[in-house]
């Protein structure tokens, strides 16, 4: 995570995959991926792979922790096989932190009202990992959930974006992510024009932080229509 | 589906997907499915659905055996995978499903562990198995098993020169010859039948999971669950685990796995 | 616990504790060794030591885990200094299998199902280990379960089989067990004449098992006689 | 008072006690406090009370970064602070500010890592902050921020000769002239308030906790809860940072600290 | 904790903070120093601080742990900035004995029969170690039990006592309790002149515990003091 | 037998098993009989039974003691000793234990630390003492306190050239000529007793656990419990512990153990 150790990110006006700087790497959307969940869905951003499965609403026990609205638990996780050197499996401080901000990112579309007395299960494991784990991790929970069937405001949409050799890009991958200078998470639900997500680590300016979001929000509307069509597509099918 | 309807089935030699009692759901695979580990494999045997991924490490070697590589599994029961699962450590079930597979892959011999000695005594090659399970609908031991010999069928070495140079891949994991098969074999009411789905296993009393190689070497063998054998179905569950597990090699040497 | 390793583990035809190949060790057996228990025992193989000590049946608690049948629990422990190297203290990977695989060897043997919310707790301290503990542990836990009155269908038997420089033999000391090419463990009810555990590590043919498992149930009968005069002598003694 | 009272002032822009939305409690700290530390502070916001504490030790670097330093950030809700706070390992809210606080530290650049350096590749000081809450009244985590920021500005180096001779102070930590401040804003019924106290923080539905640099560069953003914020949201909050921390620094050049 | 490094601990017949034997080091008392505790309370002996907060009587839950009288929960810890090494965050053994002898020091002071089914918690945190924390604990949480209303039968007072280079002292330093050959822990009801911690640790003869405990008695006097005028000086300041 | 039973006995100075307050119960003991172990001892007194085994091992000396052997005291209280004991990590009661003995083995300079070192600053011996319960019929302090010195007492130490050959053992543990003895004496209605049933200790509302060598010196005192005791129950205690502590060590200096 250190973002100190320079190296050559940006080689003749390109990025070293051969991205333009605000290009999104290839998408990749699948839903009902997980049989048993009640929705579940694969979002794949290059060689990120994030699979969400939501289980619920169903009743939370035991009786004396019920809320008045449901309980939502998100958990990401990391597969032991991901990452370049093997991630030792469990529940780190990263995790447990990412399983955190992603419920913040996903809370404020779902009508948890609704549901009183019960949990939603939002689990998340990521099978490849490439950067962006975070983002892949809400794009796939939002179409699980829809799967799900749970009311939703609106879906949610997240992309990255960072600072690589001085340059503003989106959607870094992994060697982007450690050796870039800045990095920025973030997650809106997009029709509603409202930011659910909004993570930096780094230096920026916020003029930098500006430009970046105005970015990001042409790209949540690319990958917004993705997951519309996705779901359509599906339901389409299961209609024929 | 209830369990009563279920059990009328298997009593009539019959499944709830119109399968006999010995015959596997569709079995599908795919190899090489995740980009940053050194193998990889996602096996589906109808709806259960579990990925294997294998990564190298260079460590210590074991004082007792310091010229040979080292081997681990590890199996997560994940939460995405089924409605009872938990966050958490494996749990009992988890533990035994590992501790089978590894005991199936050292026993059938098929890693070379010697030539994963890098130096001896010094520097060896560490070979983690990890399973992932992405959709349970019973049989988790035999379709994790499968992904896993076909994941190590699959690994690329990386470079090593005093580091990993995880980009240069140099030579395939030093294997034998041979393609152990775990088949485990279930039973209700005396009734035998193999790769139940999620609620067939939940009628079962007892199985019997084996681990066979190619030339019908038994490799491990673990009796699971609360119920009891007799002598002759342990008999009739070794001859049909050697018809069964030809069947799957056989299904696998029409595709690109030798 | 590799099996790579060769050394001369027999010599002249016999095994390097002087045994011959189908011969079982010293088995020595006591009822009652823990005063507190409801029932207990401790059985010895040689230098293998198990005791068992069963508390229940006694309510399941909270009442959520209660079931229509008594819920077996089976703890497999190691003593620290029961082994050559200190084992440290804890609950490993092994040792949660092994409980796992001794609770189904005992389990067909239960009449679970008379004592409905309650609980039968199984415990084992393995104070000295030289090979086969886990059958050991069996047979002490049948002997234990017994004494503690609960009903069963039959006892259960124990014994260990194995492949040491390429001989069949029976019941497998610690060095037989870590040098040796392949272990069998083994159990049964033994006048039901069913099998209760079947477990193998290493390269067994079908034939080489068939023929242990002839050479094992003989063995068991004898262990089973022994299992039945040390309940009979405790009880004379009781009625005396 | 009431959760409904609070929100009625909140909406006239006033606070409990008396208060404007966007103005802080009364701010004081203390250096130096733990004799056994290398460096601490306590901070008070109003009731909030934390103490942040810093311990060297030396250690191997990271393969990735062999000649800089290493930084730990660890952060406990003592069981004394709140009523409901319990003994035991970290929570989520705990790693959560914890990470938060190394993020900004790191992103602001204070830190000159490499000359935390003794020998490359093989022994550099690890800087840990352990910030330790005594009285949760609320805004822990720019309470915090704060006084970690002062805990490392008044540290102490101890000598190294092959090993720590603690007694013997011989530098100051390497530091950047930089002054981060953590400002976190609040937002209730759409309403932005600042440093609020524990019973104002549980109405509010999301923070944007950000941490910003003298010259107003950004080195960390996080939004926490279950809330949303609109663009013009998100900007005023970003030029409300800027103001308050301004505010914050002033308040302290008054003092020792430079 | 080695007793065995014998270094210089007493030189012209003085310690090496130049104390007297029987001489304890300068004490501080503060009450009512974390707001949101029933109550708590500071207490210092030289560099060696201890912050304790009292919560409770509070419901007890789960219904089935209630007791007839109120449950004490003691917790002791130290802060990792507190020692010379930094301290590993979390519960050792260490912490989890002095929790338990701080608890069995402090309940026959407090009537907990007046508060059935209800806990009483005890939280301690060390900020500064520097010798002698459990007794510093003890005067802090005596006195914060005090502030908290709790009903107590009379204040806890305590004091350690120890050998270095053969000498018999009061009040511990950190130094003196690494180096020193013996120390001893003490507390009392001062004016129920009733013993509720003596723990030992080091070889003492009987004559040398009788002649600690005789200047333990006269230095818990003057602590009981300065915990009483303490109190009566917060609820002077309070009542104008 | 009731709790209000055996309180009526105990004031009129009686035990259930017709013992006066001051009496041990049948006290027993053998040595040896680990076979693994180093050193180890099974002591019984009336129906409490507990084993402790010593077991060697090398490894690296504390840097504040270079040249000194480690002791490592652990105790578990299994769950087959007693209905209440539970299967997990020791708790605090077994902790406590743990502590006292390891206290006073330490206190009554029994072991020669600095004969049990290899190499200075590199290798010494540690020992580990594990006291398991067999069965919990009260004072588990004192019989765990008097197993763990006869384990010690009879130890042979392996070989060592580089690893340990365990099969040849070639000395004796270094230990002192010193035999130290804990005596826990419990309270009831200032009742004092010693070695209770399980049934009487629940009835104490206090104990003072004590360490004692044959010289009359103290090697560690532990009050435990929720009472309090007067001055004079103090010097009571101590006395008492010197005869019992005499009358133990009689007792076995009549067996084979010097």
């Amino acid at each position: 995570m250190s973002k100190s150790n320079k190296i050559d990110l940006i080689v003749g006006g390109k990025r070293l995959d051969g991205r333009d700087f605000f290009e999104v790497r290839e998408i990749e959307m699948k839903v009902n991926v997980v049989n048993n969940a009640d929705g579940s869905a694969m979002v794949r951003f290059g060689n990120t792979t994030a699979i969400a499965a939501v289980y619920g609403p169903r009743l939370l026990l035991p009786k004396f922790l019920q809320e008045e609205k449901a309980v939502l638990r998100c958990r990401y996780n990391m597969t032991p096989f991901s990452t370049d050197e093997r991630k030792t499996p469990g529940h780190d401080r990263r995790s447990i932190e990412l399983s955190k901000v992603i419920k913040s990112a996903l809370e404020p579309a779902i009508f948890l009202e609704d549901f009183p007395k019960t949990r939603i299960d939002v689990f998340i494991d990521i099978v490849q990992a490439d950067g962006s784990t975070r983002v892949a991790s809400i794009n796939a929970a939002s179409l699980a959930l829809a799967m799900a069937g749970i009311p939703m405001r609106d879906l949610v949409v997240a992309c990255t974006a960072g600072k690589i050799n001085g340059c503003l890009v989106l959607d870094l991958n992994g060697k982007e992510d450690n050796f870039g200078e800045a990095d920025l998470s973030f997650a809106m639900m997009y029709s509603k024009n409202r930011v659910t997500l909004l993570q930096t680590d780094g230096e920026f300016s916020y003029e930098e932080i500006e430009i970046l979001i105005k970015e990001l929000k042409k790209a949540c509307e690319k990958i917004y229509e993705m997951q519309k069509s996705t779901l359509k597509d599906y339901y389409q099918k299961y209609v024929e | 589906m209830s369990s009563e309807y279920l059990l009328k089935l298997l009593r009539n030699g019959k499944r709830e997907d119109g399968r006999g009692l010995n015959e596997f759901r569709k079995i599908s695979f795919k190899t090489g499915i995740i980009k940053k580990a050194e193998g990889s494999a996602v096996v589906n045997f109808g709806n259960t659905s579990v990925i294997a991924g294998v990564k190298l490490d260079v460590g210590e070697p074991f004082s007792d055996s310091p010229n040979e590589g080292i081997l681990i599994v590890n199996a997560e029961f994940s939460p995405i995978a089924a409605p009872f699962f938990e966050p958490g450590p494996p749990d009992e079930n988890a533990i035994e499903l590992a501790r089978i597979v590894d005991r199936g892959i050292r026993g059938s011999n098929l890693i070379d562990f010697e030539k994963l000695c890098i130096k001896e005594g010094e520097k060896v090659w560490i070979v983690y198995i990890d399973i992932h399970t992405i959709n349970n609908d019973g049989n988790l031991i035999d379709v994790s098993f499968l992904a896993s010999i076909l994941a190590l069928k699959t690994t690329l070495m990386p470079k090593y020169e005093g580091k990993i140079i995880r980009e240069e891949k140099v030579d395939k994991l030093p294997l034998r010859n041979y393609f152990p098969i775990n088949i485990s074999t279930y039973k209700a009411e005396n009734i035998l039948f193999i790769d139940p789905s999620l609620k067939e296993s939940n009628l079962a009393e007892a199985c019997l999971s084996i681990c066979i190689r190619d030339d019908d070497k038994i490799n491990s063998v673990q009796k699971i669950g609360s119920g009891s054998f007799s002598f002759e179905e342990i008999e009739k569950i070794f001859n049909l685990t050697k018809t069964k597990a030809r069947e799957i090699r056989n299904l696998l040497s029409s595709s690109y796995i030798s």
